[in-house]
């Protein structure tokens, strides 16, 4: 029994923490959104040359063939930052699903980008975006993309039409397992950024002549939010680490991660965003760039009462 | 106690939902908080000034109807159910009307009232300023004599409307040796006045339904000073009594989001999960308390009563409600919550402007401190 | 539409209010509890020589012939006051259905105490201290008590076996209609005393050199406390209305107003037992005989998901 | 990462649970808030000790087994579902016990360990004062040097298990001159020292769970301090860190009590009613979080980390968590969770004592505050 990262794990994710902090703070992701492109080609590019877009695809294939425990942490740095684009659909989801194809190469090198269609909405997101769908059925291309407005700048969605499919055999359940777990850790970074952007509020923002963060009000919201995150980590880890051994509770134990980060992400956009007051309200202000992805994300791949009930058909069986 | 509705009440509700019938537009108008929506709330405003329904609660005299609170609440609900605009002309309306009634002198009342009720005239509030939030008192904007005029100098944020609107008022300091309440004087002035720049604000859903308003050596005629001078603040605190009380958010705005709500459940809910129908049922019955409420205090208010700090209670009661109604409605909702421009953009809208709810008109954080300091005589805090 | 009680209805019942105020403050509710008869017999004369245990009798059985609207504020001062005993199922369940039969003299006077089995309770409240029970099939005497511990020293709880049944018809449906908004009233008094009894103590108890009712933890606390019983307040009344007139919803405003109520209470319990710290979880504080009534009577006559299930089927059909 | 428990370590979990099967009391023991109940929990501590399973995670020389946190963690889930006992050595073994072996002399651990695991010594704690509450650091009670004694005076409360136990610990102002943190020193003194008066205080479920000790002229001699002269209050922090951290309130408390909780809704629930089903399965996963984030503080601490200010997140997370359970289990049983001495008694009885969760230790309140300042490092309050 030992519940603790490896060193290369650690560090792998501080590396990745340090690149992001550097090449895509709030600004760039401002830009993302001017932009209406949906992502950043040349941020997806560095994730590339780091190995991350391949990081869960085999060797073979040009991948760094790691399991999910070692790269939860990946995507709460990714979350951390709200890196725009199909960063969970193309390396969590698609990736691995993809490993051994012809499309592997470029997936693993991220030439090619692919997003998914797994889910159970109308909508697919990043389809404008990405070169390639996978969908239940196999590899989409091709298509035609009718856009639909979506809430998150960084996540846009459209109707997709046409194209033609290439049947792929692939384990559809774990690759939504993946998306689930994924999803989980990369809310959790969102959160812990969110936290982090309202106490450096509370502590420079004055009123009745002392910094914010001095009232009691202020500091319970903010506790409350890092306890719903610090709370959701271990099941999250936990989860990690069961669906790469193949442990019998992996289902289950993603379910639980994801009801709990979906849950502390928006306890947190919530409390955060009260800390702001009507600054935390406006476009200007960077929060809700982050609060935006956080309620997209609290839903894609499942929200917190449908899983949920998947641990209530386990411990009660209704 | 007798909570049927009068034979005349039954009649007014009556009027009132036929002329809405045949004159709410078809289609719901663009956000007040675009130009063009804005231009088309305000001909709306006009509208119903000219069948007096802009203001039913106001003297016949400034375009109302004189009618009670009652009625007025019965046209409320008669107004959200009949899907008709929001009201651009609110700020003017429901806040600074009744204080003009309430202060303001005789000239005053026939100068701003008609042209108010009639949209001829839209207001903006003027508040906030940078470093005066929920610390409202720490006023820094100020207004010198010179002559028969003032000279503003400052600067006001989050004043609502402000993009579009003609005139604002707002308080400003007029006495510079006085501190905090003190010294403050309320002013009204047109947005077009020389040294005015008004820079609108993106809010949440990327519109500028608020802006900021800089004021530099603005000039002010005294007429302009509604109440005392350097009486301000108690002026200031009648208004957003108003405000936070009955008048901004009449419960038919809670209970009509809540029969939508419903109406969305039955439509788009798993039927099999109680969890999710007992939470819409609880909204539903907040919103009916939030109305039974209201009847009770305008009942208080018939009777000669005032509400002081218990608007405090109504403000994060409704607040607070709103948000959860706008939750569950995105939860039902589910894959489509994320989609803002689809058949559910008025979920979507909605819940992002139920976000502002517990922060605008005095945070809930303050709320909860003056009902604990003013309600049950809590110590202030340090 | 006229939403305020008539100026009898109030001096009534600030007239109980002052009596209550005089002769029943916390340290005779406490006898009450050491003596384990769970009522008092002094008081029980005193409100019977008020009129209030016969209040909603017909005048021609010595009663008052008030409606629920007429009593309604007479079980939120009985309730303030934590009265023991019996006073909802004699005063508002049993009289009026006692009303007219050979009963009727003895329980309008009071001189016979009458309790009543409605609910689904295996255990009979005040059993041992009444002579009378009212259930769904009559008048039951001579019966014997199996006594059992319940929470509250002022509720005693007992098995009931034996005895003779009166038969008798009565509208048992509108009797626990009474006694659910009867109950509902008095468990707003209850709140409306431990938010006092709360905001008293925050004022003179001292911590960090200060009372501890100018921190805006504490303020927090109280404020929803009060939040709570201040918006069960208009449905209650509203309910109280609905019984009097026989509007068609009363029975489902009956069923808002203990919901609400319930939850009202429950929540003023904890907020003002955490304000009271550690002195709150003793039995040398008075706090705790008004939350363990509380704590009966949120579910007595109906729980708040129970209630709310019968607004849910009115509401949504399920 | 490796969440499966080595072979050793399901070695020592089976060695545990067969005998706290075989000796575990089949019928509950009475309150060991109650003297006779003490008494059995004593003997109960003791025969846990003959066999070496009171204190698990001390060194052998003292009476435990040198067990990591791992497999104290695995010895106190097999406890838990044993139905075993509750701990009544529980403020020796769990809080001072550590405490002396991080600050205490060689003499003071022989003299004091031993008997502390074996239950011979049952240790109460004198923290709080009447006027130092969730201000522990406004501490009035003094100790003056008198040769080679000291002389207690001052009162001290809330003292858990003080009725019946035998020694005490708490933390006296010796240096009058300092104030608030600075100037105090722990002390460790039999209860039945010259000076002391027990009042035992009655709580919420009747028992005597806990008392005031009042010390008139207290003579201690100087090798009963703990720690330094004048740095009690780090000693005393250390104490309180492992209160709120993970020795006070094991995972496995909760884990067995929401596992009890899911047994009496399968015999008790309405199955149609999916919204108390989900109110179970949501406090069955916060057990479970908790157990794991346990776990993972316990890994961090076995490299040697050690845990401050997240204790606080622990002792919210655990106290509002064990108030979940216990509403939900009352929300079930309806009108039998109004009777106390029936068959659901333990589940009142959790509910009463499950309300001092959120009070003891260190109040929510003021827990919620640290976390502030010291993880989210906020400035401190007025």
């Amino acid at each position: 029994m030992r519940f603790a990262f490896t060193t290369e794990q650690r560090e792998f994710a501080a590396a990745l923490r340090a690149l992001l902090a550097n090449e895509f703070p709030a600004s760039a992701l401002r830009e993302v959104w001017d932009s209406g492109t949906g992502f950043s080609a040349p941020l997806w590019e560095q994730l590339g040359d780091m190995g991350v877009l391949g990081a869960m695809m085999a060797e073979a294939d040009g991948g760094l063939g790691m399991r999910p425990i070692d790269t939860v942490l990946l995507f709460v740095e990714l979350g951390r930052a709200a890196v725009p684009g199909p960063i969970i659909e193309h390396v969590a989801v698609a990736g691995p699903a993809l490993s051994g194809t012809p499309y592997a190469a470029g997936v693993a090198d991220g030439s090619t980008m692919v997003t998914t269609a797994l889910g159970g909405s109308p909508y697919v997101a990043h389809a404008s975006a990405a070169a390639l769908i996978l969908n239940d059925n196999g590899v989409l291309s091709g298509y035609a993309v009718t856009p639909v407005e979506g809430i998150d700048g960084g996540r846009l969605l459209g109707v997709v039409s046409g194209g033609t499919i290439d049947d792929l055999v692939f384990d559809a359940m774990a690759a939504r397992l993946r998306g689930s777990l994924a999803a989980a850790a990369y809310l959790v970074g969102i959160s812990e950024h969110m936290i982090s952007v309202a106490a450096d509020y509370a502590r420079v923002r004055e009123q009745f002549g002392k910094p914010i963060g001095s009232f009691q009000a202020v500091k319970h919201l903010m506790s409350d939010a890092l306890l719903k995150v610090e709370f959701a980590k271990p099941a999250l880890f936990k989860a990690a680490w069961g669906l790469s051994v193949g442990d019998g509770t992996a289902a289950l134990d993603v379910s639980m991660a994801k009801a709990l980060a979906s849950e502390a992400a928006y306890r947190t956009s919530r409390n955060t965003m009260q800390v702001h007051g009507a600054i935390g309200y406006t476009w200007e202000a960077d929060l809700h760039l982050y609060m935006k992805k956080a309620w997209a994300l609290q839903r894609a791949w499942g929200d917190a009462p449908s899983h949920r009930r998947i641990v209530r058909q386990h411990v009660l069986g209704i | 106690m007798d909570l049927h509705y009068t034979t005349a009440q039954d009649e007014f509700r009556a009027e009132a939902r036929a002329w809405l019938e045949a004159n709410v537009p078809g289609q719901p108008l663009p956000s007040f908080d675009t130009a063009e929506g804005f231009a088309q709330h305000r001909l709306w405003e006009r509208k119903m000034y000219d069948a007096k329904w802009s203001a039913v609660s106001w003297p016949v005299e400034y375009g109302g109807r004189g009618a009670d609170y009652i009625s007025w609440l019965i046209f409320e609900e008669e107004y959200y159910q009949s899907g008709a605009p929001g009201r651009v002309g609110q700020n003017g309306i429901f806040l600074l009307g009744p204080t003009i009634m309430e202060v303001g002198t005789q000239e005053q009342k026939t100068a701003y009232l008609p042209s108010m009720a009639s949209g001829d005239v839209v207001w903006a509030q003027a508040w906030s300023e940078p470093n005066a939030g929920s610390d409202l008192a720490s006023i820094a904007a100020t207004a010198v004599r010179d002559g028969d005029e003032w000279v503003l100098n400052g600067q006001k944020i989050w004043a609502s409307r402000a993009a579009w609107a003609d005139w604002c008022f707002g308080i400003f300091r007029t006495d510079p040796a006085a501190s905090r309440h003190k010294g403050l004087t309320f002013f009204l002035m047109p947005l077009n006045s020389p040294g005015i720049t008004v820079r609108p604000i993106a809010q949440l859903d990327g519109d500028t339904g608020f802006a900021e308003i800089f004021f530099d050596d603005v000039r002010v005629p005294d007429a302009n000073i509604l109440g005392e001078l350097n009486k301000g603040w108690s002026v200031a605190m009648a208004t957003a009594g108003f405000e936070r009380g009955v008048s901004l958010r009449s419960p038919a705005r809670f209970t009509e989001a809540a029969a939508r709500l419903v109406t969305l459940w039955r439509t788009h809910a798993d039927k099999a999960d109680t969890t999710l129908a007992d939470a819409v049922t609880d909204v539903w019955i907040q919103a009916e308390g939030y109305k039974l409420h209201t009847y009770m205090t305008v009942t208080h208010m018939l009777d000669g009563g005032t509400i002081g700090a218990e608007a405090s209670l109504n403000k994060i009661f409704w607040s607070e409600l709103d948000v959860r109604i706008h939750e569950l409605a995105l939860q039902i909702l589910g894959p489509e919550a994320e989609r803002i421009d689809g058949p559910f953009e008025r979920w979507v809208d909605g819940f992002l402007f139920s976000l502002s709810g517990p922060i605008y008109a005095g945070s809930n954080e303050i709320q909860r401190n003056i009902i604990a300091d003013r309600v049950l005589n809590l110590p202030k805090g340090a």
